[in-house]
């Protein structure tokens, strides 16, 4: 074990990753010598070089379509689109060609691609560049959506990804990238669907994923005061859903708060939810609860943009109107 | 690369075979055997033909909506396709793909696809898998006209050129999007004028010469190989038949049109062939003949077949 | 009251909007001579010339990021896209440009445009071309989302949609085009935001839009021959979405399926289930139930199509499982 | 247009606000008062100045992340941006927007944008909605030399070209996207050239020469006016700062920065209208000393401002 910011781990599952295959590769804006916009793939250029480590031009669509196509042709390309909010300039290249070709072709292509992006909000960067979008990928068959939240499950789901023979959208979160924690070193490959119990509890269930898992774990220490045990469960992986692991947490304690960062009207909250009412309705005792951001744009001022974002405070106040 | 006999017999033959499964699907879908949209290739087979004769098994190509004579001249089964095009299991795509989506990854055939344009950034993903890997294997991108007004048009030929891509764009241009002739949707002649944008050469070429398009092609191809980097290729040419199968085309002048039936790829070969003494007009008469019935054999072969399972809905969304 | 079909409405209310305000106009992939893929806009071309009915090239980009331009400068663009699995290619125009200048702005830019696009599946059109897109525009914030379901609201909601100043997303259904019925003549313009009982019940509330309203119609006969009254709720405009209505019927019947065309992770039925299931929570006599398509690409044979689509059968059978 | 003495020192006033209003959000973001980020426009002021010299208060410009200089220039109120920029309720955006998202709709100025290419389309909407109104009224599309790589720049020239729109498309060439140099990310030396791929005018200009640059954009403006369709202005220039603050541009070779800070707009601007004899230097101090002190004003105006309400996050996102 290594003590590893989340940034490090990210680049050190592309870099164990990169030497363990050599049909591994990045492509993306700025990722060379100067390291990524958030220093992210910063000293990869210098270990593999121009060859691997691949300055794009501004060009999304050529990025992630040239992924597919490499990806078709065997290769395994790793596509860093800078900010979550540009993906939608390239969105035909993941949801019509990446995500559908394997099943178009009756089974008969593999695209094993990583689209890598940062998403969130908390630095004042505005609506453009302060985004959480994975609804819009977790509602494509074909594509699977990975989001961790701490440093270990970010190196270990990333190496899984690049592993993965299908696209991966894996989403990385802008305030996480500083955040420090034990990482195993060498090869370290976690399991894709398989969700990770943040935080034993008895008293309520509270699921949410990357960035937010830190504001609930900190809700969870105030409510503990208060005397309500919650059990925080990180899906990790939206696509596949480890559906099981929240019907059991939901099992034992039969209350459930759904915080997700991203606007609120067709967030995949509203996913989760409508799993647990479907198939967990019997287990709950009151209605589910979701904590999240208002159906707006990403303001920009700082003291609109805390208003906007999931807050402690919001997180408490909801598990506790369920008391 | 030389001329022989031997090749312009084959160019003959896989453009006849081209027009003999399209002439087919024109039947077929009349008589309503065919589900969905069928995009017909019939007056363009040289282009396919001339420029896929320069490659082998292991180069790519991306290929379109109208993507039927380029599986078929890069070796496409047309067994296999004409069972697609009925939905059936033992289609290419198991019935899942349908005319627009047929692929054969083993031999290079990145796919059919449904949204313009969208061929051109996934070859210049092939192209640079081939360099990546040191191999001398090349891709080939077929695109419309119209398609090259799309932003990925501009891109993929720009990061083509900057990483010294082998890939050959290859437009073909039958001088209309559906409805919207190319005046209409450009403001220039040449197509072949845009490379200049990205610094790498452009040619035109006459579409319904298929020596002429398989020269400009070897030429590029070759620069490609030798890792000299992508060039584009506009062949000039004409869809015979409505945009889709149902479309009446009312929006084509009936003259341009029976001025380019008169341009038709096929007899002018044929000639060229008689005249070269290559072959004789009974010869001509068997490769057609040989070509309609290995279709006729394809359609038997597809309406024999089973259809899917139902459970195969649920069958090839992931890999692993 | 005149009897047209549901494309004929659409093209009479952008006929009489038309008329009424020269502001309006409409720019599209072969909507000119050729009047339309599907000839809904047959014979505009005639009346109103191509200043106003505007052939583009295949610029998707271009066609709604230059609405986005014309909106903000006054004009009212209607923007058709040819099918709405071509909408990735447009994304950005949509999501970050149309969607959020009026918010980035601080309220002093307008964007009264439509995006009228036709969706779904059952003409074998296969992956690309059979797409049921609606969660990701209602994740949009700044976007409104339109879904009729018969050819009166069809003119109706367009009008509305056309005389709001907001971008609008307006999705046709492809199997609803020759759909005939009663339709107001003249100017005829619905509220967004207001959902129809498309038929009352007293059991169960099925809630569903679009061409899947005819199902759940259909369904609700077979019901009620079997003693099960359902009530058909049809949102109509998914944002601004009409909850009130949906609890309301809730609250009366005191069961919920909702049905959607679109595959099933993170689709808009998924949002309505979490409404539900926070608001209504105490109103529910049982589990909240979705019948969609399953989460796989949409397939090309036709039998297999019919496999993956929610069918009449598939929506008695969810229902009856509730008692 | 003739360059009178009063057109040129409303040249230099401009450029010189323009230069105090970054060189200001240099040192405020040194002192963290700026949140998010900032893209400055020091040492390209000749282009955004020499091109809205050319347009009324009815004319449209598009705008990028580099926005600043942008609206300045098209009359642009610097006490509204400086609060935007500091997120006060005072601001243009009423602190929603920031930086990147500054607008001022009845000026014109459809907006900063934070998605590099994405006015292009914009702006061509915009010169859309000038003809068919009949009105005179041209847009400008300000864009990068490294945005002229997305497949917006594409289909917006098509579309601008085919439909003959009062548009002008002004590429600021400053040789690097972020951290790319224009080399690397395409393959001509002229960004101009791209126009022939859509048969209209394209003219590389010195863009640190506000003269050059007026002129060229006075010739294309004209002409779109007149009804003569759209052009593409290459302007070449520099970005004396880091691509946003914080960056030190280590990707830059020093002696080309030092090359390039000797052709500042400014001093040169300076240097000719004392040849010229327009003003001496104690006026051109004065000019300067005047912009500092509008630009400090305005550093009060957003400090002493209130901040925005927390309930304001929940307004503006829908009209009506
Ligand atoms: C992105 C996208 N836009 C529009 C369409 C609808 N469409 C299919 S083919 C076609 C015309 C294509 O013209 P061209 O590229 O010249 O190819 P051709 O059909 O002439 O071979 C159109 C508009 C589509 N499939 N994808
Ligand atoms: C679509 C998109 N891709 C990437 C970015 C990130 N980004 C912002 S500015 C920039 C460089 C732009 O270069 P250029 O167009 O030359 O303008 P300049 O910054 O030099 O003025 C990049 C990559 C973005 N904002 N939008
Ligand atoms: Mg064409
Ligand atoms: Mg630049």
């Amino acid at each position: 074990m290594k003590q590893m910011t989340y940034a490090e781990a990210i680049r050190d599952a592309m870099r164990v990753e990169m030497l363990r295959d050599p049909n591994v590769y990045l492509q993306g804006e700025d990722v060379g010598k100067f390291g990524g916009c958030f220093g992210v793939t910063a000293g990869l250029f210098a270990e593999f070089g121009p060859g691997r480590i691949i300055d794009t031009p501004i060009s999304e669509t050529a990025i992630i379509g040239s992924a597919v196509g490499a990806a078709a042709a065997g290769l395994r390309p790793i596509a860093e689109i800078m900010f979550v909010d540009f993906t939608g300039v390239c969105m035909d290249e993941l949801f019509n060609q990446a995500a559908k070709m394997r099943y178009m072709f009756g089974g008969k292509a593999k695209i094993p691609m990583v689209l890598r992006t940062p998403c969130g909000a908390g630095m004042s960067a505005a609506a453009q560049h302060s985004q959480s979008m994975e609804a819009w990928f977790t509602h494509i068959p074909g594509v699977k959506t990975v989001m961790p939240s701490t440093p270990a499950d970010a190196k270990g789901l990333l190496s899984a990804a690049i592993r993965d023979d299908n696209p991966v959208v894996f989403i990385e979160h802008k305030q996480l990238f500083g955040l420090s924690g034990d990482v195993p070193e060498g090869e370290y490959v976690l399991p894709l669907g398989k969700a990770d119990i943040k935080r034993t509890g008895s008293d309520i269930t509270i699921v949410s994923w990357s960035w937010m898992v830190q504001k609930a774990l900190a809700a969870a220490e105030i409510l503990a005061k208060e005397g309500i045990q919650a059990e925080v469960l990180d899906p990790r992986t939206l696509v596949p859903l480890d559906k099981e692991a929240i019907l059991q947490s939901v099992g034992k304690t039969n209350k459930l708060v759904i915080v997700q960062e991203a606007v609120q009207t067709s967030g995949f909250g509203g996913e989760i939810s409508a799993i647990v009412a479907e198939h967990g309705f019997d287990l709950l005792d009151a209605p589910i609860k979701r904590v999240t951001a208002p159906d707006t744009p990403v303001p920009f001022s700082p003291v609109l943009e805390q208003a906007y974002l999931p807050s402690v405070e919001k997180i408490v106040a909801a598990v506790k109107s369920l008391f | 690369m030389e001329l022989t006999k031997e090749k312009l017999l084959g160019f003959y033959e896989t453009m006849m075979t081209i027009r003999a499964f399209e002439s087919k699907a024109v039947a077929l879908f009349a008589e309503n055997k065919l589900p969905g949209f069928v995009h017909l290739y019939l007056g363009e087979e040289a282009v396919a033909t001339g420029v896929c004769a320069n490659l082998g098994t292991k180069d790519y190509i991306t290929s379109t909506h109208r993507g039927h004579g380029h599986l078929i001249a890069k070796g496409g089964k047309v067994d296999l396709m004409m069972a697609e095009l009925f939905g059936k299991a033992t289609g290419y795509c198991k019935g899942k793909g349908g005319s627009m989506h047929i692929a054969d990854v083993d031999l290079g055939i990145l796919g059919a696809n449904g949204i313009v344009g969208a061929g051109l950034p996934i070859a210049v993903g092939a192209a640079f898998a081939s360099k990546y890997r040191k191999s001398d294997a090349v891709a080939v991108c077929f695109f419309g006209d119209a398609a090259s007004n799309r932003g990925t048009f501009h891109e993929s030929l720009n990061m083509a050129s900057i990483w010294n891509l082998p890939v050959v764009f290859v437009c073909e241009n039958n001088m209309y999007g559906i409805s919207l002739c190319q005046r209409d949707h450009m403001n220039i002649c040449d197509i072949s004028d845009r490379a200049s944008s990205y610094g790498i050469p452009g040619i035109t070429v006459d579409g319904n010469d298929v020596i002429a398009v398989f020269e400009a092609a070897s030429e590029a191809i070759k620069r490609a190989r030798r890792g000299d980097g992508p060039s584009l290729i506009e062949c000039k040419t004409w869809r015979q038949r409505g945009h889709f199968e149902g479309d009446p085309a009312i929006y084509k002048d009936p003259a341009e049109q029976q001025s380019w039936l008169e341009k038709d790829p096929l007899p002018r070969l044929a000639k060229r062939l008689i005249e070269l003494k290559y072959a004789t007009q009974t010869e001509l008469d068997q490769i057609q003949a040989s070509a309609a019935e290995q279709i006729e054999a394809a359609v038997k072969y597809a309406e024999s077949s089973p259809l899917p399972a139902l459970t195969d809905v649920l069958t090839d969304v992931y890999a692993g």
